[in-house]
C-alpha cells in the first residue's frame, strides 16, 4: 500500500524475485493455454475440413474464411459492411446512453412518476423485443431509422434499469452529507449521484454495447442494403455459409474489442478514481 | 454561565411514523448549548441522538417543541450549523481541496476570501502538500481531519458531530479525537458530540447529556470539571476525577446486553 | 445522366437471378433512359416488401400478387394494385439428394420434403402441385413448414428431410456441390401462375401513373432483351447486381429458367393465370374470399408501355 | 425494529393515523395513474383507429385484438401455440439454469481454467448470438431442439457470468471462517459460496428469464409449426397485422408475468433470509 | 510458570509477496502462551497482528521459523484451534443451532456429544430460546455470542479473537468482552486476543504482548497483576494499577497520527 515499487525496484529480495517469476510463469502457462486452444482449435477445423470429416461447404474452414475475406477486400466491398454496420452500432449506442441516462435520471427525479411506470418498465423490460421486428417496420418503415429504432428498442430498457439502479445504490450518507450544506435536488444530482454512478454507468454501457449489437443485427436481418447483418441474411439466402461464417467471425471480433474497450475504460476510471 | 443559548432544544418531542408502526425516538427533551461550549451526549444505541442532531441541523423537523440555533427556529439547513458523520465520506473523484470546497460550492460562497480560509485551514492543520490528492491516498486519521475542516470551510457557528471517531482504530482514534478537539478550541467553535464512548464523551465535553433509552429523556446532565494540566483530552482522562465520572455515567446508561 | 432523374424506390421480396429482366433494365441503363433512378432494397420476404409499400417507404415493390389478394381482403382501403409481372411460374426446383433422371412424382410418395413457410406462395404452390399429381400432402408426403425460407437449403444440406424445394441460385449451388440434385421444377408443372409482379398503392399510381408507365416500359425493354439473349449474355448484363457471384452459376440459372419458361415477355397479366393462383390459394385454404380480377389488376399502364 | 405491529394496532395515534391515510392516499393515486395511463392509451388507441387517424389494417387496434384473441379461442388453438412457446421456454430456461450453474461451478473451482477461457468468454458474450442462426439449422437440424439451442447460446454466457460474478462476490471472511474450520474446497462451496450466492443465482434467473423468451421467439423465427413466435411470422406473412399484434401482447402478459414470478421469488428469498 | 507452553511462535517472519513489492510483515517474533492463559497483542494498525494468528491457525505459513500448538507444527487448520473474526459471520441462512453445528459438521464430528455439548454452550449463555432463530433475529452482542459458541463447539484447546469485539459500539463492547472472557476463564481455555483498544487488552489478559509497528517485532510483554475484587474485566478496569498500566503501553505503542 505504502511501498513505493519505484524506489524498491532494484532492491528485490531472492524470495520475492522467485515468488515475481513464479507469478511470470504462471501467466505465461496461461497465455499459452489460451493461444494453443485458438490455435488447436482452428487447426483442428481446417484439417477435418480438408480431409472431408465435416462437410467444409456447410462448416466452412479456416481458409475458406481467409479467402472470403481475401474476396470481400479486393472487391472492396468488406470496409463498406463492417463501416456500416459499425455506424449503425455507435449511433443505436450513443442514443441510447444518451436517451437511458436522461430516462433514468427523469425516473430517479420523480419517486412518484417511477412507481406509476414501474409496471410498465417491467413488461417493456421482459418483453423480447425482438418480437415488435415485424411491426416495426410497418410503423418505422423500412430504412437505417428501422434498424436503429430496434437497437434502441433492445438496449434503452436495459440501460435505464441499470442506470437507475445505480443512482439508487449512492450511498445514502453521502446524500445527506450534501443535504446537511442545504444542496437543491439538482446539486445533489450533479455533485453526487452523477460522479459517484460512473462505475455503475459504465457497467451499463457494457451492457448497453452488447444490447446495441444485437440490435442492430436484428434490425439488418428486417431491413438492410448492406452491413454484417445483411451479408449474413445474403449468404444464407445464396446459400454462401464461407460468407455467413466469415461475417460472423467480423462480427465477433468487432463486438469483442468494443466490449473490452469500454471494459478498458471502465478500470482505467475505478483506477484513477477509486470510488 | 453565558448569556443568550446558541441551541435551545426546546422540549422536543420527535415519532417516527412508518409502515410497521409509530416509533416514539424522543421525548420532551430540553436543553441549551451555550457559545464556545463542548456537549457530548451519550445513550444507548438507537435511543434517538441521531434523531436530536439532525433536528438541530434542520434535516427533520420535530413532532413538537423546536430547536433554535442563534435564537431563530430551524427550518431547513443553513450554514450555521455544520454537521459531521461518523464516516468521513470524502468524494473520491476530488482532491482534498476540491472536497474542502464541497460546502462553499454548494451554498454558492466560492468567494475568493472563503477558499483563502479553506486553504488556511489545510495549512494550519498539516493538509496543505496533500491538498491535490486524493482521499484514497490518506490515512483514515487525516481523512477524518479533512472531514472537519469541510465542516469548518462554511464557517458554522455550532459543530454537530455524530460518532464522528467511531469509525477509526481505538489508537487513531484517541489521537484524532484529541487532535479535532484542539481544533475546535482553537477556532473557538460550540460543539455538539454524540458518541457511545463514555470516555470520550467525559474526555472532550464541557457538559454531557445522559439520554435514557427509547423513547429518550433527558436523564441528567454532569458538568465536567476535571483537574487536568491541559485542555487535551489524553491529558484529561488521567484526571483522578475521570474514573468517578466514568462509573456514574456507566451506571446512569444501565447497559444490559440483550 | 445530365437530366434530373426521378427517384423510384423499389423494394424486392429477395434478390434473385429469377428477376434478371429487373437487373438487365438496371444495369443496361434502361431506366435511366426514362429518366428515372432505382433505388433497390431487399425486402427478404413478402410481408416486409409489401410493408414497406403499404407505408410509403418503397413506391413500388416487387413480390407475388398473393400479398396483395391478402391486403385486399384485409379491407385495406387503398390497396396495392398490381401494374405489372416478371414471372409466370413458380421458381422453385425439387431436389434430393440424389440425380435421378427419371423422376416420377410418385416417387415423393411416403417421403419428407421441406416446403416453404405456410401461408407463403411456394408452399401453397407446391401443395397445389402435389394434390395435381394425386399425392395428398400430409397423408401420401410429408411436406416440412417449419423452417425460415432462408434457411431451408441450410436444413436440407445438414440432413433434414429427403427432398426439399429449392429456387435460384442455391439449387444450382448445392447441385455443383453434389449436395443437392434438380429432379423437377416445380413451375413445370404448376402450368402458368403470375408469380411475381410489380404493385404499388393505389394512390400512388393514381398520382403517378406517368413514373409507373416510365418504369414499366423500362422494364418491358429488359423483359425483351433478356428474351433475345443468351443465357451467357443475361449472366454477364446482371453480374453487376450479384456481389462475389460466379458467371457460370448465373449462366446456368439463366439457363433454367429459359429452360422453365419462366421468364414473362411483357408486363401484362392474363386473367387465366391470375384465376389458378387463386385457385391454388383457395385449395391451401388461405383464401378467404375471392378477389375480381380488375379489382386488383391494372394492365393499363404496361399496355400503354408496349405501344 | 422491535416494535409488534399486532399488538400496536389497536392503539394508532391520531398523528399515525394521518399518516397511514396519507400513505394509502399515494398508494390509490399511484394506482390510478397507473390503470389510466392503460385506459387512456388503449381508449386513445381505439378512436385513433375507428377514427382512422392511424390505419387499423397496419396498427391494429384493441378491438381487433380482442377479437382476434376470441376466433383463436374458438378455435382451440390459442392454449396449444401459448402451450408450445411457454414449454420451449421453461426447457431453455432451465437447462440453460442447470448447465449455467455447472460451468459457473467449474470456473470458480478452478482459477486458472477461468483465466484461460476468458477471452474466449468476453466474445461469447460480446457476440450477438442471433447471428448463428442461420448456421444453427444447419448444424442442429430444424426441429425443437434447434429452438432449445437458440435460447441456450442466448441465455448460457450471460447467466454464467451472473452467477460467477455472485460466488466471487461472497465474502473472503466468511470463506477464511470455514477455512478456520479446515473446510474442503467443496465443503466451501456447498456450505458458504452457493447459499450466500442464491440472491445473485436468483437475479441472473431474471436475466436467464428474459434471454429464453428472446430465444425461444427467435428460434420460432427460424423454425417451427406452431408457439407465439409461430403465430407472428404468419400473421405478418399473411398479412393478418392483428394476429401479430395479438401474439405480442399475449407474449409481454406471459414474459412480465414470469419476470414477477421470479421477482416475487427474490423478494421472498431475501425476506426469509435476510441473508 | 506452567509446565510446557500450549503455543510457541518461534522467531517467526513473514513476508508478504505481491506484483506491487514485497511486505514484511513480521520479524523475528518469538513468544510463548502457557496452559489457561490469557494473552492480548496490541500494536500500531497494520504491523501484522492479524498475520500472527492466521499462523497459530494453520491458515498460513510462516516465511521463517515455526508455530508449534501442543507441541506440534501447525501445517493445517486443525480442530485444536478455534479462531473468532472481527465481525461474527452468521450466516443468515442457517438457524443459530446450525450456525453453532458448522464447525462440527465442516469436521464432520457431529456425534451426538458434540451436538449435546454445543446445545449445553447455548443453553448455558442464555441463547437456548434463540436456537430456532436466525441471525438477522438477534442483537449485535447475542451474536458475537453464538459466534464463540460456534468456535467452542468444535472444543479448540486455544481460540484466537482477532478484534472479535471491535463490530460492536462501544457500551455492547464492554457488556459483550465482560461476558466472553467469563465464558472463556468458566470453559477453562486458553486465548489470544489481538485488539486495538489498550482498556481491552489490559482488563481482560494476563499478559500484554506489544508489537512494534510494521515489521512487527516484540517490544514488550506485559505482565499484568491488577489487584481487582473479581476477574471480570469492568471490575479490573476500577483497578488501581490500570492507568499505570494503560499510560506505558500507550508510551510504548507511540501513537502518531499520521
Ligand atoms: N427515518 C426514520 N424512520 C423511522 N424510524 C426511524 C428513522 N430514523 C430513526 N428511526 C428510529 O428512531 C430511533 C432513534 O434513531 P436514532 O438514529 O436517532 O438513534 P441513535 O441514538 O442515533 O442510534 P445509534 O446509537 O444506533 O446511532 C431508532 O429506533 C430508529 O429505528
Ligand atoms: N495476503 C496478503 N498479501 C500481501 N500483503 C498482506 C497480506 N495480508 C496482509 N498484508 C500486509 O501485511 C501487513 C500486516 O497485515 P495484518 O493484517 O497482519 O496487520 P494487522 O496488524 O492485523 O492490521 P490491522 O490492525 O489493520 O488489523 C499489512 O501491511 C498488510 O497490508
Ligand atoms: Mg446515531
Ligand atoms: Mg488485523
Amino acid at each position: 500500500m505504502s511501498l513505493n515499487p519505484a524506489l524498491e525496484k532494484k532492491a528485490y529480495s531472492k524470495e520475492h524475485q522467485a515468488f515475481l517469476n513464479g507469478v511470470l510463469r504462471r501467466k505465461r502457462l496461461i497465455s499459452v493455454a489460451r493461444w494453443g486452444i485458438l490455435i488447436a482449435l482452428l487447426a483442428l477445423w481446417e484439417l477435418a475440413a480438408s480431409l472431408n470429416w465435416i462437410d467444409p461447404f456447410i462448416i466452412s474452414s479456416p481458409s475458406r474464411i481467409l479467402g472470403t475475406l481475401q474476396s470481400l477486400w479486393s472487391e472492396g466491398t468488406l470496409l463498406t459492411h463492417i463501416g456500416i454496420t459499425l455506424y449503425e452500432t455507435i449511433v443505436g449506442f450513443v442514443l441510447g446512453t444518451v436517451l437511458g441516462l436522461g430516462l433514468a435520471i427523469a425516473l430517479w427525479w420523480s419517486d412518484t412518476l417511477s412507481r406509476i411506470l414501474d409496471p410498465y418498465l417491467v413488461v417493456l423490460n421482459s418483453l423480447p423485443k425482438i418480437a415488435l421486428g415485424p411491426i416495426l417496420i410497418v410503423w418505422i418503415g423500412a430504412g437505417t431509422s428501422a434498424i436503429i429504432t430496434m437497437t434502441l428498442l433492445i438496449s434503452l430498457i436495459v440501460t435505464v434499469m441499470g442506470m437507475l439502479n445505480g443512482f439508487l445504490e449512492v450511498s445514502k450518507e453521502k446524500v445527506l452529507l450534501l443535504k446537511t450544506f442545504g444542496a437543491t435536488k439538482y446539486q445533489i444530482l450533479r455533485k453526487v449521484i452523477l460522479p459517484a454512478s460512473v462505475p455503475s454507468l459504465i457497467s451499463s454501457l457494457k451492457i448497453n454495447i452488447g444490447m446495441s449489437w444485437v440490435g442492430v443485427i436484428v434490425g439488418e436481418y428486417l431491413v438492410s442494403k448492406a452491413g454484417l447483418g445483411y451479408l449474413i441474411v445474403y449468404g444464407s439466402q445464396v446459400f454462401k455459409l464461407d460468407l455467413v461464417m466469415t461475417s460472423i467471425v467480423i462480427l465477433s471480433i468487432a463486438a469483442a474489442l468494443m466490449y473490452e474497450g469500454i471494459a478498458l475504460l471502465e478500470r482505467h476510471v475505478i483506477k484513477q478514481g477509486k470510488l | 454561565m453565558h448569556e443568550k443559548p446558541l441551541v435551545e432544544f426546546q422540549n422536543i418531542s420527535m415519532i417516527y411514523h412508518t409502515l410497521s408502526g409509530e416509533t416514539h425516538a424522543v421525548d420532551r427533551v430540553s436543553f441549551d448549548v451555550h457559545d464556545g461550549e463542548f456537549v457530548s451526549i451519550v445513550g444507548p444505541s438507537g435511543c434517538g441522538k441521531s434523531t436530536l442532531l439532525s433536528m438541530a441541523a434542520g434535516l427533520l423537523k420535530p413532532s413538537n417543541g423546536s430547536v433554535k440555533v442563534l435564537g431563530r427556529e430551524v427550518e431547513c439547513p443553513t450554514s450555521d450549523v455544520g454537521y459531521m458523520l461518523q464516516k468521513d465520506h470524502l468524494f473520491g473523484w476530488r482532491t482534498i481541496r476540491q472536497n474542502v470546497l464541497l460546502g462553499l460550492e454548494v451554498q454558492k460562497k466560492l468567494t475568493p476570501e472563503n477558499i483563502d480560509k479553506a486553504e488556511r485551514l489545510l495549512d494550519t492543520y498539516g493538509l496543505a502538500e496533500f491538498a491535490d490528492h486524493y482521499p484514497h491516498q490518506l490515512s483514515g486519521g487525516m481523512r477524518q481531519r479533512v472531514a472537519l475542516i469541510r465542516t469548518l470551510a462554511i464557517n458554522p457557528s455550532i459543530l454537530l458531530l455524530d460518532e464522528a471517531f467511531s469509525a477509526l482504530d481505538y489508537q487513531t482514534r484517541l489521537a484524532v479525537s484529541d487532535e479535532i478537539s484542539g481544533i475546535i478550541r482553537n477556532e473557538k467553535k460550540t460543539a455538539v458530540l454524540v458518541t457511545h464512548d463514555i470516555s470520550e464523551a467525559i474526555s472532550m465535553a464541557d457538559r454531557v447529556v445522559v439520554l435514557s433509552k427509547r423513547p429518550a429523556r433527558l436523564k441528567e446532565i454532569y458538568d465536567i470539571r476535571l483537574t487536568a494540566s491541559s485542555e487535551s483530552p489524553i491529558e484529561r482522562r488521567k484526571a483522578p476525577e475521570f474514573k468517578e465520572y466514568f462509573n456514574q455515567i456507566w451506571k446512569e446508561l444501565d447497559v444490559h446486553v440483550a | 445522366g445530365e437530366q434530373k432523374l426521378t427517384t423510384l424506390k423499389v423494394n424486392e421480396v429477395t434478390h434473385s437471378v429469377f428477376y434478371a429482366p429487373q437487373y438487365a433494365a438496371m444495369n443496361l441503363g434502361f431506366f435511366e433512359e426514362e429518366g428515372l433512378n432505382i433505388e433497390l432494397t431487399n425486402g427478404g420476404g413478402a410481408d416486409k416488401s409489401m410493408t414497406a409499400v403499404l407505408s410509403g417507404e418503397a413506391d413500388i415493390g416487387l413480390m407475388g400478387p398473393e400479398a396483395a389478394i391478402y391486403v385486399y381482403n384485409e379491407g385495406k382501403e387503398d390497396h396495392p394494385v398490381i401494374v405489372g409481372q416478371v414471372t409466370k411460374r413458380d421458381g422453385s426446383f425439387i431436389v434430393g439428394r440424389e440425380a435421378d433422371e427419371d423422376f416420377d412424382w410418385e416417387s415423393l410418395r411416403g417421403k419428407t420434403i421441406i416446403g416453404g413457410r405456410k401461408g407463403g406462395i411456394p408452399e401453397m404452390t407446391l401443395e397445389y402441385v402435389l394434390k395435381s399429381k394425386g399425392l395428398n400432402p400430409g397423408e401420401d408426403v410429408e411436406v416440412l413448414t417449419n423452417i425460415q425460407f432462408d434457411l431451408t437449403a441450410g436444413a436440407f444440406t445438414g440432413g433434414t428431410g429427403d427432398y426439399a424445394t429449392l429456387f435460384e441460385p442455391v439449387a444450382s449451388t448445392l447441385e455443383s456441390e453434389g449436395k443437392a440434385y434438380v429432379v423437377a421444377a416445380v413451375g413445370e408443372a404448376s402450368g402458368e401462375v403470375p408469380y411475381t409482379a410489380y404493385m404499388a398503392k393505389k394512390s400512388y399510381v393514381e398520382k403517378n401513373s406517368d413514373t409507373v408507365e416510365r418504369f414499366l416500359r423500362a422494364l418491358a425493354r429488359g423483359q425483351e432483351w433478356v428474351n433475345s439473349h443468351t443465357p451467357e449474355e443475361i449472366a454477364e448484363a446482371i453480374a453487376p447486381s450479384f456481389a462475389d457471384a460466379d458467371l457460370d452459376i448465373l449462366a446456368s440459372v439463366a439457363q433454367r429458367y429459359k429452360d422453365t419458361d419462366a421468364w414473362m415477355t411483357t408486363p401484362v397479366m392474363t386473367e387465366d393465370s391470375f384465376t389458378r393462383l387463386q385457385d391454388i390459394m383457395e385449395s391451401a385454404g388461405e383464401l378467404d374470399q375471392r378477389v375480381p380480377f380488375d379489382q386488383l389488376i391494372d394492365n393499363s399502364y404496361a399496355e400503354k408501355a408496349l405501344k
